[in-house]
């Protein structure tokens, strides 16, 4: 009898953790309060929490052959079937009028995708590989689904650091991006007040999914899946003929493939995968990619406003990141906070819809080229 | 595409100027398409607005039919289109006149038929 | 970098679109327009017109393997399992009432299946296999579901231009119906009026699914599938204990299973497979079959009605090819242009939803005999 | 069932007459099926009236029970039931009497517990 | 013509049908009978009765390779994923606040599980192998999940009688409990009223999930799957910030998962495992761990009565066998018939839900003995 | 656990006393280890109560922050936090001090932005 009490005492967890699986705990526990209590990005850092939790618990096998969430994450995740549907959703919430009455945001979409780029550049030079590089570049597309899916396809042992860190910085952009752009910006541009955005038909609105589908995929093949669900979404949600659809997109099939997704991209996050060296070079280069998307926007921001006789506000440009809608909320506050009353929040959110399709284009590149 | 398909396999045997000329390659390029694919889609709007939007007087969008004949007579217009596209499509794709092949499935009917022909199956049963 | 940005051109759909891809893209837009302007069928000619588009853009590899779409596809068309979840939706939305209290509907229902089989001699002698006409033929059932099932199993080369036809023919049946009804009816016929029908109990509405499910599943055993999840449906709604599974096979599970169906339904219509002269044929074929389906309606709703003495008014006929509800909706519409007094509605959903369960029996008997 | 067997397999080898021939057969297999499928059914809804609905003035649809008592006996009655059905079951493919087999789980009891035997289990956690 | 009208006959169900499908699809209509009139459970036995129901009916394949229930059964059952998905929205749902107020009413869902492992022992010895007789006992564990769970893991081959079993016990606990509550039982025990229950505050709530996942995932790593995907559903009700989420889990994604888990559940029995010796053997087998399970529940809480000074109603110690909510019900009735001013029903919702990670921990231990 | 393993492979050669034996010790094993992780959970909520519970006059429950500015620097402070734990996991799994790794992503700034860094991403999006 108590060799059986001993051989089963084998089994549990107690003895067989190492420290690394308990340090993970820890990162998973302060996941949660940064989730629940901080409410940065509560509905992915959750699940990814949990995940990051259950896959740390010594013995649970969640992740091994024949686990929970090993079925879940090859059916979803390693096919990159995941990553398009929360797309299908977020274009069924997403209003790209702004974009539509104001062209010029397409620039400065373009414009912070640069972070992306750079931060490839860093990555390369520190040791990784160019498809771990490109994954990590893309944290700076500020955009979770994206940076989730490239790295699914080009880096998967890199989804843990990557997903926490995106999504981490996504909830930070308040704290990011207001001091890069006020050191870029005079007083007198972040006073500029814009021009209102015309009204756009619905008409309009119907036909630019579908154009921005049919011309992103001819541009770069490879960002089909992303821009078509993102536009299919869109366009169930402008057509007016397919309500249910839409709604079924943008609630209950976004959740549940939320948590689905979220679980399994935390329970890649083991402790001998998640506790290296490149974990925080991740996080540097990360913050680095934000920072200089943030930037890039707000300095092209800046020259357009110079080149163009209708006034640009340079402190849209920031907006361009993604992050939405985060980043426009930022562009109209630190705005408010120099004149009360100049209302950026529209103008801003041209730019940041145009980011959110300007980093699908950037993973769809990354993916043909080390793909 | 040299130093990319390189980086592609592998980096190791990369000096950390060819790890830097390939990035800075990767970003220009990168960046470089980004904006070219945006700046395709920023003409495109542009286009767009001139064509949809340019008549303000005039309302083009979605015009609420007036009268349930020529609603009607749009419909049977519009069906005939489809199969007209569909015949031009495979016509000009087997390299043939669309006039050995046009299908005329629906004739013109003086029928009247009220807007029940207008709302979705399943959302109509909803309703039931 | 001028050969690089040159080697990248070279994987840009642009220059690697063929003529028929280009007109395909043209076709799916026609689908949007004719789905979102028009309002024909739009649930699923949305999707199904953005799996189309998708599918042509060169370079996409959407429907290649490890493309978003392949695996979807697999997943659920190719193994039979979406045409079947959308019955169980289909089902919690009927009301057997109407031909529960009628019976004799059911006979209506059972010839206007007769369009899915002469169509099936005219696509055998018009050069098609055996298993290609009886997909065809299945367009007169005029029930989307079992036509995309029934094409899955025995010719998935054609299911883009048989669900396009078969949709596109549901949403005109308001115009391919009357003048055939007109033409074979009497004006004195047409002013029949048809006695109330008869209050249905609930009890029988909750031992209806069952019995047909087992009957109809002896019968013709292939029919299993379709029938019992329609049914399973129905006895969700009927059974008054499970509201919850009701709501959700009606909504959300449907709504998900249609997104998903229609893209990749969509998806197989690649320019290769659908520009061809078959389509055509196909297109020809399925107003044939959809006329003869409604004339045999008619006829033995006339047949009937002098054989019998209860009155029945021969425009009901018609409503049994399903296309429910629109197809009782024309009878209700085209009897009351001769008396405004006249409502047949409630009548004619009898053979309506019985020409569902007829259209799944044929189903089940082409497989049996070619699958 | 030579010539769909033919069909089946491949139509390339038959005349026009055979394909005629064969498609007609499918075709009065067909809709003779379909027509035997639902007269079946006609005559089954026919017979459940005939059942069901026969007594007019004594409401047959679910009586609401007027005592408690009353409805926890049958309860336990229904029980009974399901293990007599399933052991029946059982004895007759086991080709043995039900004598040898029969489990008695539940002997009728005199608690009158109320209606809290009668709702779901989810849909009362949901109510909480 | 008539042979082939006579081939076309051997394909139907009629001249295939055996005795034990006939006996079958009574026993499926009986389910139906109970749930839909006699409300058991009725969201479980209405799928699996139709399971039931299509896999009896000869010939129509819808279990075998390539059929419906084939898919969905290998999916979802055979992987093991459905029941945690199950326990995912029971977690959305459940309020272990009277379990942290009350932490005592832990060793009560212990004690109830005995029944459990007191089964093994009968089924052991009645003939039936470690993993089969594992399955039985856990039909004492009084929750239909888990039972599927660890059945569909250990012993497949009895999933319909072991299901239909622990649902069926589940719907009759309000017949099954109180005579024995009431044989162990003194008056002046029913009587007894306990204290108010401390509020519990929300940081508990949040912590509580997290800290259950934590211990039990380490003491028995088998149960992480279920215990864990329980405690995330409470995670998202009770951290407040993912409310999105914990309502698709109860809710949608319950349900989808509830129909495809029933219907294949149900799908498993199929005449020849069904009809059996055995399925009599485990139906009172399974009437004995309800017994035993709640016996055990009772006496615990009337020694813990006297060994504390806080008064314990006995009556409480029911409920510890699961069945949530409608043994913590009864303990309610049967405490309120002895006195209408008792409220027993917090005091008993605290073993009840302690029960419910009782059996989840056996299964576990189970699953690492004999998987 | 030689019976046990015996148990699991097979219990056909088994006679009904080792049956019986083995039972009784799973029924011993399984008992005893729900009771000891129930008991593990026990004395855990006790710790917890003691924990959160015992001062009972000061709310710590979630704190409504009186004062945005306060909130934005305990924001920096949790991110500075999320970091500092990062690094010292990673530093103390790669068995090297934190002084060499560390990484001050984020310093105090004096900015006061208010409450809109506090809500989900999404749910934010559907309120447009
Ligand atoms: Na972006
Ligand atoms: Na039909
Ligand atoms: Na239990």
């Amino acid at each position: 009898m108590l060799d059986i009490i001993s051989q089963f005492l084998q089994t549990t967890g107690f003895l067989n953790m190492t420290g690394g699986q308990f340090l993970m705990i820890i990162v998973s526990c302060v996941l949660f309060y940064l989730a629940i209590v901080k409410k940065f990005e509560p509905l992915l850092l959750v699940p990814i929490g949990f995940g990051m939790l259950l896959a740390n618990l010594p013995g649970s096998g969640i992740m091994d052959e024949g686990g929970l969430i090993y079925y879940i994450y090859n059916a979803g995740i390693k096919t990159g079937i995941f990553p398009p549907l929360i797309f299908l959703g977020v274009g069924a919430m997403t209003d790209f009028g702004p974009l539509i009455a104001n062209p010029k945001s397409l620039f400065l979409g373009a414009a912070a995708q640069a972070g992306i780029f750079f931060t490839f550049i860093g990555a390369s030079l520190t040791g990784f590989s160019a498809a771990e590089a490109a994954s990590i570049g893309i944290i700076g597309g500020a955009d979770g689904p994206t940076a989730i899916f490239l790295t699914s396809q080009l880096a998967p042992e890199l989804l843990g650091p990557i997903a926490v860190a995106a999504y981490s910085y996504m909830a930070l952009v308040p704290i990011i991006q207001p001091p890069i752009m006020k050191f870029l910006t005079t007083k007198e541009e972040r006073l500029i007040k814009m021009e209102q955005l015309r009204p756009v038909s619905k008409t309009e609105k119907v036909i630019f999914p579908i154009v921005v589908t049919i011309l992103v995929s001819l541009i770069v093949p490879s960002a089909t899946g992303l821009v078509g669900m993102l536009m299919l979404g869109n366009l169930f949600k402008e057509s007016g003929v397919t309500e249910r659809l839409s709604k079924t997109a943008q609630n209950e099939l976004m959740n549940i493939v939320t948590i689905l997704l979220g679980v399994s991209v935390g329970a890649t996050a083991s402790a001998d995968q998640f506790l290296k060296l490149q974990t925080l070079k991740i996080i540097g280069l990360g913050i680095v990619a934000f920072g200089v998307g943030t930037a890039c926007g707000v300095l092209l921001a800046k020259l357009m406003n110079k080149l163009t006789n209708k006034p640009i506000n340079p402190l849209i440009g920031s907006a361009g990141v993604s992050a939405v809608p985060m980043a426009a909320r930022v562009s109209q506050t630190v705005g408010q906070k120099e004149n009360p009353n100049n209302f950026l929040l529209m103008h801003a959110m041209g730019p940041n819809v145009a980011g959110v399709i300007g980093s699908a284009v950037s993973a769809g590149i990354l993916l043909t080229l080390f793909g | 595409m040299n130093l990319i398909n390189q980086m592609k396999l592998s980096m190791d045997a990369m000096t950390l100027g060819e790890k830097f000329t390939g990035s800075i390659i990767v970003t220009l390029l990168g960046v470089g398409i980004v904006f070219a694919a945006l700046i395709v889609l920023f003409f495109t709007i542009v286009a767009m607005e001139k064509i949809i939007v340019k008549p303000k007087p005039k309302k083009e969008v979605e015009p609420k039919p007036v009268n349930v004949i020529e609603e009607e007579e749009e419909e049977v217009i519009e069906d005939t289109e489809l199969v007209a596209v569909i015949t031009a499509a495979i016509a000009s794709s087997l390299n043939t006149s669309t006039h050995n092949l046009i299908v005329r499935n629906i004739t013109r009917v003086e029928d009247t038929t009220p807007s029940w022909a207008k709302a979705g199956r399943i959302n109509q049963i909803t309703n039931n």
